[in-house]
């Protein structure tokens, strides 16, 4: 951007008197040289990693549970059971697990050669304390807690044999307990209460946390008495990394301006521009590592006018064109989705004809849904009523480019005759919007680690709100046929009769007009050269830097 | 005072000088407390109108998922069940005592928290200052009395940099000095050299004012006899530049520190953001988007707090600049 | 004695100084030999201030100056530059200006001040320099210089910051001395004191070139005079030689202009002189009035009128005390004081701006103080008065000709909606006001701020008139105006005064003023009227030692 | 004193130094240049279709990111559309929330003042006390709390700018009336038995408010940018609308890619502020000149 513009003139003078103010400082900038690969891994160094994410308000996963709290989670904490890249479970802090006939009642058998970092024994007994810690209302758990909803109780049955009792057969449960937000932490450290416990989580982890300096970084130490990584691990035994620096740095730009200049080694949430220069360019390397769970979506409230009428929502969906669009914005770095379902779900299950752009189609399906005027803005009347699509887009949850792609999505429907009014609010604000109903369209992500989270979203469970006011299904889809498809999916324990459930729930739910599927939850990390062995976690994607080294 | 005493001796410096300065200073100290008081009240029940339920916003913000007796037991903690009146007194007996209250989201004192963050924001903005005062003196000084073309370069310069968004210049001053040059890293490292980006950010648009009327008074002051007296003594330019009009062109500056410091305070929210710097700023950006009663209050009063303070000081500084200040026992 | 140029400090002919295309100084010679006084008199653009300027190459932006011969102590400054001109300054010939309250830097001590000189000339430590402040500070009377030198200009008084300023420009005695207007902001009494400096600095050898309006001041202190006019010395020599027997009409018409000494009602503009810029004058009618005690029931009077204001820190200073004073029906009663003492506050009391604490005031005899706003608003037509600032007195947004209409709608305007005067009428009004104070008609559609401070205060004088007042109070009408301006002022006020019988309350610190034009007369001090009396027989024989006082430090022409 | 207060007495010095100008009346290169500047602006205002080359909402993700171009002057964005199109369609909003906000704070500046110098005292204490509140609450920190309470949009960013700027308007205004009426022209009119209703519409008024129009011209500029900060934060103008502010925060996150998507919004605000300013001054110049 330094083609002599005015702006860049005058900041070359205004440069000058910022040297004089530096003084005699050392240049802290550009040491990013390119460091020659070395294949064998070396120990030693400080990994510095910039997160776009939201600061947590608490480092316990436990505590409510969103992906920030994870993303830190996955340096310190760890699971009973993991998964690998195609989606089978593995084994993490538990060896095995054997499910009753009637999958009631789960025995997990865990690893006896365990200590949190605090000393206290990883046993089954820790294990009963933690998910009692994730029932209990008091710790205000809202991910694990959802997760848990088929738990009864844990009992120990041996020192290293945890039984789970539960109240309906839960296929999901394994994936569930992947979950980052289901991690085992020391119940001594439990014990010390919410506060203490927010600041510096115990766990059985590569790294531990050693201070947290609010709105600025959260250092980790390696944990020198490592043993315990999942079973698609690298190597075992503690990090390479000596520590973690983990700093909060919420602008795009400056996180990647930061990489540029070497002062960090990792960042997250880049802009896809950026992504896609970088990747060109060979400067950084590009871990793509899409969220599992739901793709990124937007839903059509069903419940009231006019998407109450299929036909209407039928029509949106033909003219809302965003291929273009997302190739633009994301610059070729994220694929267009056609599924209710994270690409790295298994039973992930796209329909692309749905969801052809087809002009001509959403006029005849409005006409024939008798939004025939139109008034002098082009915008289709029914009986007086305009054909208004309110939008409400969180900030802090849509990118920059997935706005400008509901601009677009805007544009396009304006030609059909819609009236899409897109307000950008903060977090409350926005949920706010939802919980008062009113939108016609939104888009939320979620996150979850199996298809499970189909009965979440599209179950009429859901659609009765929490005390909060909160509930997940937005599109309000209320279908008896969808329902007992998910629930019996969600309780059976023969995989391919789930599959097929969860295919028809989805060809259903496609079907039914309630969704446009744009692509998966991006998730991406840039690194600096000299980073290796960096892996991105196939539970929730969050990166682990247990195998990670800094190559000289 | 004029012709009576001309006979007398030398007049005291300030008649009655002491009590003067001691009842202004009263003055001051019961205003400043006066408006902690209505800031904190205002803040109080404008807080109120906030849609939306405290109780959620202290259970894992919005979207949690709360069960019914976790939210009627925070309302009992928190005594949010309590009526309005006895929460306000509550208040105010809480912050006679210095409490804060508990923050919602990060469930730590919010005294603690801001504790530990206006040291940044302070150094941040004292930097700015200081680097805007160098800066606009230095502006007005080169420009002025130098003829046309510098005075019309200077007063260009004044209006562009006051016109710079902060957000906008500090992407430019990252594009140029972070990724194109490489001088100064473009996140704050905690080392000076991150500070440079962060502090002339702010420093440049409120260079920018403080100029204008640094500019004007110099001009006003190179107009005043006591030039012609200088030059009349074989005072050189400069000189009187350096011995005369600097100080006359640096009172309205004095004057305006209190309300740059607010101004300041304002860019501190985009500046932290974007230089990823630990902050008041960033703090009530993020205690807005959590509905974090506590700490936006406890933001605010502490900006009030410090605007206050700042205003006493620049008051009383401007005194000791200005003695014709004292005298008048201006304002 | 004349100086033969020989062992002149100053040497200077045929000087010239042009901004741009205007020529302002047209060869001016003159020479001044140590310990001998010169003074330059001259009204405002005579040139004069600019002539003493170019002495210290300081004629001003783009100033272009020539001279033919221009040496102070011996070195010729023709073409010098920059440098060398500082070299000179202080140095050689020091400068003191009209008001030190901001000819010194207000922010600095005048010991800082004073040093300044010997640091930039000689480079002296900080020691020595103070040494030597307190040395000059003595010399020039400063009592207690000690402490003197921490105060900043604002902190001493008048006199005293006058005789910093000397002291400052005095610190390298330098042979030359220019005192540019320096009395012109003093009391009478602090004037006279510093004259005495300055003449006994002359008397110390020092050449001191004076520049002044004042004749007056020029009789006390000058051996020669060199009288002033656009740009021309249009008559010099001795102070004797120059006011006692003036060749030239111009200077004629400024002797006779200074009210001092002239009787009461005698013309003060001389007939036809040039200086007059309205030549169309009545001729003085024969009083109008019998005055003084013909009215037995005053015009307007205080009695016992007391007026405080509080004081910043506490307590109340009292700017009236204990006044009883009459004004008669076409009687003027002048009253005199310095700064400070109460003057002005007793005009706005006449003017129910402000009430008495205690004490009346009465108008002919009704209750005129006591009367709330509404009941006195319909009488205020009844007095009428004239500042000393006229151009602050207008709105900024008025031009001459709605002033006055405003003023002539007199009660038409106050209870509005009541019978307006035609456009016409009021048109015809204004015509005759401006007339009567011998202004052009063409004056009515001009701005204030474009007219001459003589027009202004016509301008103010025809507005007090336009509601046909009883009485007028002014309140230092003349102080801020050229002498001749001043003249014609004074004489328009005495003319209307008899035409209409008017009676006049007239504040000024000039004495000569005073005595011109006042019946009787009131001496102020510290807020008490300490005398009071035909002015004759108090300026002749004063009652009160303050009255002797001022009477002797009050400057005048004679010797 | 507030930064407002600063230009008052900017302007007010520069008008004392520049009698003569006020007087000769012939305006300086760079108040034309402003004005003609201006004119501009008003120009896109009204008649934007005509001004600007394309329709600033048309999106063709195809095109996006274009540099500069004959085709597209200042470029396109990362929707495909006009940059200039979008910043021509920008300048109503733009100058709308500008404009609005120094009203607004005008309007409560003139109350409070009003109430002020009139209220007697006991109510210029209490009101002085208030605009010391007002002043405790920094510009973006109270539009801040307002946009809390009252949700982000346009709107509250306008009001919530207004409200900020309002305390220095009051002082402004307070301090101005004060002084007038203790001018010696308005004791003239009191000597010539006026009554204080005639005085207030004669005098007090014209004098004090026409200065305001001015003031407001120079307040215009800083509402525009802080405005632009609100949008930064995301917390300004709705899509699709083109405002500068959101123009520039978009732009911000594709520096990296595409300079001119910030350079072009930012050189509007920037000129419109400085043109606003510049034309204030002169205003102002010709307002005391008249005295």
């Amino acid at each position: 951007m330094r083609t002599a513009t005015p702006p860049a003139r005058r900041t070359r003078a205004i440069g000058l008197i910022a040297v004089a103010l530096a003084g005699g400082v050392l240049l802290a900038g550009c040491q990013a040289g390119e460091a020659p690969v070395s294949e064998e891994p070396v120990s030693g160094g400080t990994l510095r990693y910039a997160s776009g994410d939201a600061e947590p308000s608490c480092l316990d996963p436990h505590v409510g549970g969103n992906y920030p709290q994870a993303l830190l989670a996955s340096q310190f904490l760890e699971s009973l059971v993991s998964r690998d890249e195609s989606g089978e479970i593995i084994p993490w802090l538990a060896e095995s697990w054997e499910a009753s006939a009637d999958g009631l009642s789960w025995e997990f058998t865990l690893r006896d050669d365990v200590e949190f970092t605090d000393g206290t024994p990883f046993d089954a007994e820790a294990v009963k304390v933690n998910m009692e810690h994730l029932k209990d209302p008091a710790t205000q758990s809202s991910t694990g807690y959802l997760a848990l909803g088929k738990v009864d109780r844990v009992e120990v049955v041996a020192s290293d044999v945890a039984r789970f009792v539960l109240t309906a057969p839960d296929s999901a449960l394994l994936e569930s307990l992947s979950q980052p937000w289901l991690a085992i932490e020391s119940p001594a450290g439990l014990a010390r209460g919410m506060e203490e416990n927010c600041q510096a989580p115990i766990g059985t982890g590569a790294f531990v946390v050693d201070g947290w300096v609010k709105q600025e970084r959260v250092s980790l130490v390696r944990n020198d008495d490592y043993v315990s990584p999942p079973a698609d691990a690298a190597h075992d035994g503690p990090a390479y990394l000596e520590a973690i620096d983990w700093r909060f740095v919420p602008d795009a730009a400056s996180r990647y301006a930061a990489l540029q200049g070497g002062q960090v080694d990792v960042i997250d949430n880049p802009q896809p521009d950026t992504i896609a220069a970088a990747d060109e360019s060979g400067a950084f390397a590009w871990l793509d590592a899409p969220r599992p769970g739901a793709s990124n979506r937007i839903e059509l409230n069903s419940s009231q006018a006019p998407f109450d009428d299929e036909r209407v929502r039928e029509a949106f969906i033909a003219a809302a064109a965003v291929d273009d669009g997302i190739d633009a914005l994301y610059f070729g770095t994220a694929a267009r989705s056609f599924s209710a379902l994270s690409s790295v779900e298994a039973l992930a299950y796209s329909e692309p004809a749905l969801f052809e752009t087809d002009l001509e189609r959403a006029d005849a399906l409005l006409d024939e849904a008798g939004w025939t005027e139109r008034d002098d803005d082009g915008t289709r009347m029914k009986d007086g009523a305009r054909l208004v699509l309110r939008f409400p887009v969180s900030t802090n949850q849509s990118v920059p480019a997935e706005q400008s792609l509901f601009e677009q999505v805007q544009a396009a429907a304006k030609e059909a005759g819609f009236d899409v009014q897109i307000s950008l609010l903060d977090l409350s604000s926005w949920y706010g919007a939802l919980f008062a109903h009113e939108y016609e369209i939104v888009s939320a992500p979620y996150t979850k680690v199996g298809p499970d989270v189909l009965r979440i979203l599209y179950h009429s469970d859901s659609i009765t709100p929490a005390p909060s006011g909160y509930f997940a299904n937005l599109a309000q889809v209320n279908n008896p046929e969808i329902d007992a498809l998910l629930a019996s999916a969600a309780s059976t324990s023969d995989p391919a009769e789930r599959a097929a459930q969860y295919e028809q729930a989805q060809r259903l739910i496609l079907g039914g007009h309630y969704l446009l599927p744009l692509y998966d939850q991006q998730n991406s990390f840039l690194l600096s050269p000299k980073v290796q062995g960096a892996r991105a976690l196939p539970t929730v994607s969050t990166p682990s830097f247990s195998d990670a080294w800094l190559a000289e | 005072m004029t012709g009576r005493s001309a006979g007398t001796g030398v007049p005291a410096p300030r008649r009655g000088a002491p009590g003067r300065a001691a009842r202004h200073l009263a003055l001051l100290l019961g205003g400043a407390v006066f408006v902690l008081w209505a800031v904190a009240t205002l803040t109080f029940f404008a807080i109120r109108l906030i849609p939306g339920d405290p109780a959620q916003a202290i259970l894992g913000g919005p979207g949690s998922q709360a069960s019914q007796e976790a939210l009627d037991q925070v309302r009992r903690d928190y005594g949010l069940d309590q009526p309005l009146v006895v929460q306000y007194l509550a208040m105010l007996g809480r912050l006679v005592t210095g409490d804060l209250g508990t923050s919602y989201s990060l469930k730590v004192p919010v005294a603690e928290l801001l504790g530990a963050q206006i040291g940044g924001t302070l150094l941040l903005a004292m930097c700015s200052l200081a680097t805007a005062w160098v800066l606009a003196l230095g502006l007005s000084l080169w420009s002025t009395g130098r003829g046309r073309v510098a005075s019309a370069l200077g007063q260009g310069i004044e209006l562009v940099a006051a016109a710079l968004p902060h957000f906008w210049l500090a992407a430019v001053l990252i594009a140029v000095f972070s990724t194109g040059l490489g001088w100064f890293p473009p996140v704050a490292t905690g080392t000076p050299a991150g500070f440079v980006l962060p502090v002339t950010t702010l420093a440049i648009p409120l260079a920018g004012f403080l100029a204008q009327v640094m500019r004007e008074s110099l001009l006003d002051a190179m107009r005043q006899p006591f030039v012609v007296s200088a030059r009349a003594r074989g005072e050189s330019a400069l000189g009187i530049r350096f011995r005369h009009t600097i100080r006359h062109a640096a009172l309205p500056g004095i004057s305006l520190s209190g309300w740059a410091l607010g101004w300041l305070l304002s860019g501190a929210v985009v500046v932290e953001t974007i230089f990823a710097m630990p902050g008041l700023g960033r703090t009530l950006l993020q205690a807005v988007t959590l509905r974090d009663i506590p700490v936006v209050t406890g933001v605010v009063l502490l900006v009030a707090l410090v605007y206050v303070v700042m205003t006493v000081l620049t008051d009383l500084v401007a005194r000791v600049a200005d003695p014709r200040l004292a005298q008048e026992g201006a304002r | 004695m004349t100086a033969n140029g020989a062992d002149a400090v100053l040497e200077l002919e045929e000087l010239r100084v042009a901004f741009g295309h205007e020529e302002v100084v047209r060869g001016v010679s003159l020479t001044i030999a140590p310990g001998e006084c010169v003074a330059i008199v001259g009204e405002s653009g005579s040139g004069k201030s600019v002539t003493a300027r170019s002495l210290l190459g300081m004629a001003g932006e783009g100033a272009r100056v020539e001279a033919e011969r221009l040496r102070i102590a011996g070195r010729d400054l023709r073409g010098a530059g920059e440098r060398e001109w500082r070299r000179v300054r202080g140095r050689q010939a020091g400068l003191v200006l009209q008001d030190a309250l901001v000819a010194l830097d207000p922010l600095r001590p005048v010991g800082r001040e004073i040093g300044d000189a010997l640091r930039i000339h000689d480079r002296m430590p900080r020691g020595a320099r103070r040494t030597r402040t307190l040395e000059v500070l003595a010399d020039v009377g400063m009592p207690d210089p000690a402490a003197a030198v921490n105060r900043r200009s604002g902190e001493l008084s008048g006199g005293l910051r006058q005789r910093a300023l000397l002291a400052s420009a005095l610190v390298l005695d330098p042979p030359l001395l220019i005192a540019d207007e320096p009395t012109t902001a003093l009391d009478a009494t602090v004037q006279a004191r510093v004259l005495e400096l300055l003449a006994e600095i002359s008397g110390r050898g020092t050449a001191v070139l004076l520049i002044s309006h004042d004749l007056a001041v020029v009789a006390r202190l000058a051996d020669r005079v060199l009288v002033m006019r656009e740009g021309r010395v249009v008559e010099q020599g001795t102070v004797d030689e120059v006011l006692g027997a003036p060749s030239e009409p111009y200077t004629r018409a400024l002797i006779a202009a200074v009210p001092a000494e002239v009787p009461r009602g005698a013309l003060l503009s001389s007939e036809g002189s040039p200086v007059i810029a309205h030549p169309e004058r009545v001729p003085i009618a024969p009083r109008a009035v019998s005055r003084g005690e013909s009215a037995d029931v005053p015009l307007l009077a205080f009695d016992g009128v007391v007026k405080t204001f509080p004081n910043r820190g506490g307590g109340r200073f009292t700017a009236v005390e204990e006044v009883s004073l009459a004004v008669h029906a076409g009687e003027t009663v002048g009253l005199v004081g310095e700064s400070g003492s109460g003057k002005t506050t007793l005009a706005r009391l006449a003017l129910a701006l402000t009430t008495p604490d205690r004490g009346v005031v009465t108008l002919e005899g009704e209750p005129w103080s006591e009367l709330g706003e509404r009941e006195r608003r319909p009488r205020r037509r009844r007095i009428g008065a004239i500042y000393q600032d006229a151009l602050s007195s207008f709105d900024p947004r008025w031009n001459v000709g709605r002033i006055l209409a405003d003023a002539a709608g007199g009660q038409a305007a106050n209870d509005a909606g009541a019978r307006h005067p035609s456009r016409a009428n009021t048109a015809r009004r204004v015509a005759e006001l401006l007339d009567q104070v011998g202004l052009a008609g063409g004056v009515a559609v001009r701005e204030p701020l474009t007219l001459s401070g003589g027009q202004r205060q016509r301008v103010a004088i025809a507005r007090a008139l336009a509601a046909a007042p009883e009485i007028l109070v002014c309140d230092e009408p003349v102080s801020a105006l050229d002498v001749t301006i001043q003249a014609q002022i004074l004489d328009l006020l005495d003319e209307l005064q008899r035409e209409r019988g008017l009676a006049m309350l007239f504040i000024s610190h000039d004495l000569g003023v005073v005595r011109h034009m006042a019946d009787r007369v009131a001496v102020m001090q510290a807020g008490r009227i300490v005398e009071t009396g035909p002015a004759e027989r108090v300026f002749a024989a004063p009652g009160h030692p303050y009255t002797a006082r001022l009477v002797a430090d009050a400057p005048r022409l004679a010797r | 004193m507030s930064e407002l207060e600063l230009r008052q007495t900017t302007v007010d010095a520069e008008a004392a130094h520049d009698r003569e100008w006020a007087r000769r009346g012939r305006p300086r290169a760079g108040t034309v240049i402003a004005g003609a500047f201006v004119v501009l602006l008003l120009a896109a205002t009204a008649f934007p279709a005509f001004v600007a080359t394309q329709d600033p909402n048309a999106i063709s993700a195809a095109d996006a990111f274009q540099p500069p171009s004959t085709a597209h002057w200042f470029g396109t964005d990362e929707s495909g559309r006009d940059i200039y199109s979008r910043i021509v369609a920008g300048t109503g909003t733009s100058l709308l929330i500008g404009v609005t906000a120094t009203v607004i704070g005008l309007a409560l500046g003139l109350l409070l003042g009003v109430l002020a110098s009139f209220g007697g005292r006991v109510v210029d204490f209490g009101v002085g006390r208030l605009v010391e509140v007002l002043f405790a609450f920094p510009g973006l920190l109270l539009a801040l709390l307002v946009i809390v309470v009252a949700g982000p949009g346009p709107v509250t960013a306008t009001i919530a700018v207004g409200l900020s700027t309002a305390p220095g308007y009051a002082r402004i205004i307070r301090g101005q009336l004060v002084s007038i009426r203790s001018s010696q022209y308005v004791e003239a009119a009191r000597v010539l038995g006026r009554p204080p209703r005639r005085i207030l519409i004669a005098h007090l008024l014209p004098n004090a408010l026409l200065p305001l129009v001015v003031l407001g011209t120079l307040g215009i500029g800083q509402a525009i940018v802080w405005a632009a900060a609100l949008s930064y934060l995301g917390l300004g103008a709705q899509p699709p609308a083109a405002e500068w502010g959101a123009m520039l925060s978009a732009g911000r996150t594709y520096l990296q890619t595409a300079w001119w998507m910030t350079v072009f919004p930012g050189l509007a605000i920037v000129g419109t502020t400085i043109a606003t300013t510049v034309l204030g001054r002169a205003l102002a110049r010709r307002e005391r000149g008249a005295r």
